[in-house]
């Protein structure tokens, strides 16, 4: 049951996002012929087969993957979908952090500090009620302000938004950077 | 920094500024990570019992270390004259006539041997860690979701062009920084490399957007490929997606242009 | 062998992209109480730990991960095309145990344990995300407090902060530090 070569094969397939081809196994572990790895494929093929597995070996691609089964694919998106809520993506941290300095501001202001159109990441920033909309700007258009909620400061757990780290604090840091740097 | 021993009886001992240092110390002074690392190291070269320490010897050793080693540099000097200072007037306050004997409370020793405990502790603690860290370092996890199976296409988070296009930059910042000759003249025509590239996609489910543009041997045809991309993303036949900030992009079919763009 | 609530484990751990933790599991499986849950896992822990395998079950920052096995790291190595991970420097994991066992704590704080500053230790660990901001100190100046993060404990391969080595362990360290230079 227990082969080296077998294992090392698992282990390459499941690390790899790609499938892995016999070529690149070849490549990788070199001087080993390419009959013994098939024959390592084939085991671990046969293996993840035969008892009922959560996992199974796709040929795809001219090589081999590891994939779920389709029977646990209610469960397997909602652990991603739950995994995904609880992230925040760069774009929305990025916007997070506009609103965060620069509040109160208006979705044109955090669009222009961004240089980039932040109507999406302020919605999902909305959803997860991490800012809120305090009220409309007297101005043009009468645009929405938004602020950060307290849901925010627990999420950080901070105690208030004096307790950001100041600009000067980061600007420290991204100096003493470039002085690491040098 | 100790705030508490004010160093009187040596000149020319600068008070350290807690200046920022960056992290090349340990080049200097060799193996020593600072001042408590090296009493440490004198301690324990002379057997002595951490709580019973014979200031003045340790205090000779420790300047004699000191003194060998000309090519400190001034902000790791400044860490190192503080606690010689400290040293120093240690060394005065046991000199000092008493009546009694001193309590364990009062001793001079006392501020200096607790900290000197606490980074002994921390540094054995750094040994295991770092065996620790030294097994987990070899061991790689997935970072990346695997295909699934099943219909409903699990919708990703959506990446804006900009991040794309940062990336693309960066990319090609390095790239011409990298290899020069590498941009040679061939006319790329941009319909052939939409095809490929929708092929690629189709076969392989996915492609790593930095693999991908690394692959291409000219500059001009790495660009014509990146429009080619952004094109499809417009046109919302395809989906890049980033997990982090300044990792790799994937780039997807859309799970409706997979049916309908497979062949034109 | 094959227990279908066991396979549904292995994929949910195989395709999470952070531990997966029994409340999640749970949260995830409705319906399944805990302790078949638990039970799974342990099973399925069992499964690969018993015949030689390519990968393992980590149990780690509170819940359970995959991971290919030490001695395939070359072959990993070669197959993603990356360098070898470097440790961190010994000031860096200075720093860091510093912050282990004495967060929450600030800057000067942890300088002070070390008698060295340590400000740039502190970025390099806050870039390496191994340690968090998590708020101010009511103290004069009011220095930012910092923790060690979720990632910290993936990255030492500890199930939580009581996992750290003990003050047992640590005494134990010292004593053969002492006989060692006999």
């Amino acid at each position: 049951m227990s082969d080296p070569l077998k294992n090392l094969v698992e282990s390459l397939i499941f690390v790899s996002q790609e499938p892995v081809t016999l070529d690149r196994l070849q490549a990788v572990c070199d001087g080993v012929p390419a009959a013994e790895l098939q024959a390592a494929v084939d085991g671990l093929v046969a293996d993840y087969a035969a008892d009922g597995r959560g996992i199974h070996v796709l040929r795809v691609g001219g090589g081999w993957l590891f994939s779920t089964k389709p029977a646990h694919d209610r469960e397997v998106r909602r652990l991603l979908q739950i995994e995904r809520k609880n992230r925040l993506s760069p774009a929305g941290l990025e916007t997070l952090a506009a609103i965060a300095y620069r509040q109160p501001v208006t979705q044109s202001e955090v669009s222009a500090i961004r240089g980039v159109d932040s109507t999406g990441a302020l919605k999902t920033l909305l959803e997860k009620k991490l800012i809120k909309i305090v009220g409309r700007k007297k101005a043009p258009g009468n645009p929405l302000v938004y602020r950060t909620s307290d849901e925010f400061l627990l999420y950080l757990g901070l105690n208030g938004l004096d307790e950001l780290p100041s600009e000067e604090e980061i600007a420290k840091i991204l100096e003493e950077d470039k002085a690491g740097e040098a | 920094m100790p705030e508490a021993a004010a160093p009187p009886t040596v000149e020319d001992i600068a008070l350290p500024p807690a200046a920022g240092a960056a992290e090349g110390y340990q080049v200097r002074l060799d193996v020593f990570e600072g001042p408590l690392d090296l009493l440490l190291f004198l301690i324990r070269k002379k057997k002595i019992d951490i709580h019973d320490i014979p200031i003045a010897a340790i205090t000779r050793d420790y300047l004699g270390y000191l003194e060998r080693k000309t090519e400190i540099n001034l902000d790791r000097e400044a860490e190192f004259l503080f606690i010689a200072a400290l040293l120093i007037y240690i060394k005065s306050q046991m000199l000092l006539p008493r009546e009694t004997d001193l309590a364990e409370g009062e001793d001079p020793r006392r501020v200096l041997v607790d900290r000197l405990v606490e980074y002994g502790k921390v540094k054995a603690a750094c040994s295991l860690l770092r065996e620790r860290e030294d097994v987990q370092i070899l061991q790689w996890k997935r970072s990346f979701i695997p295909p699934l199976s099943g219909e409903s296409e699990l919708e990703p988070l959506e990446l804006s062009l900009f991040d794309l296009s940062e990336s693309f930059f960066l990319l090609m910042k390095r790239r011409s920084t990298e290899n020069v000759r590498t941009i040679r003249g061939r006319d790329v025509s941009v319909e052939a490399k939409m095809k490929e590239l929708v092929d690629l996609l189709h076969e392989r489910h996915m492609i790593d957007f930095l693999e991908y543009f690394e692959a291409h041997s000219s500059l001009e045809e790495a660009l014509v490929s990146f429009f080619c991309i952004l094109e499809l993303i417009k046109s919302r036949v395809a989906v890049a997606v980033q997990d982090e900030l300044f990792q790799t992009i994937r780039v997807w079919l859309r799970k409706d242009a997979r049916r309908t763009a497979a062949h034109e």
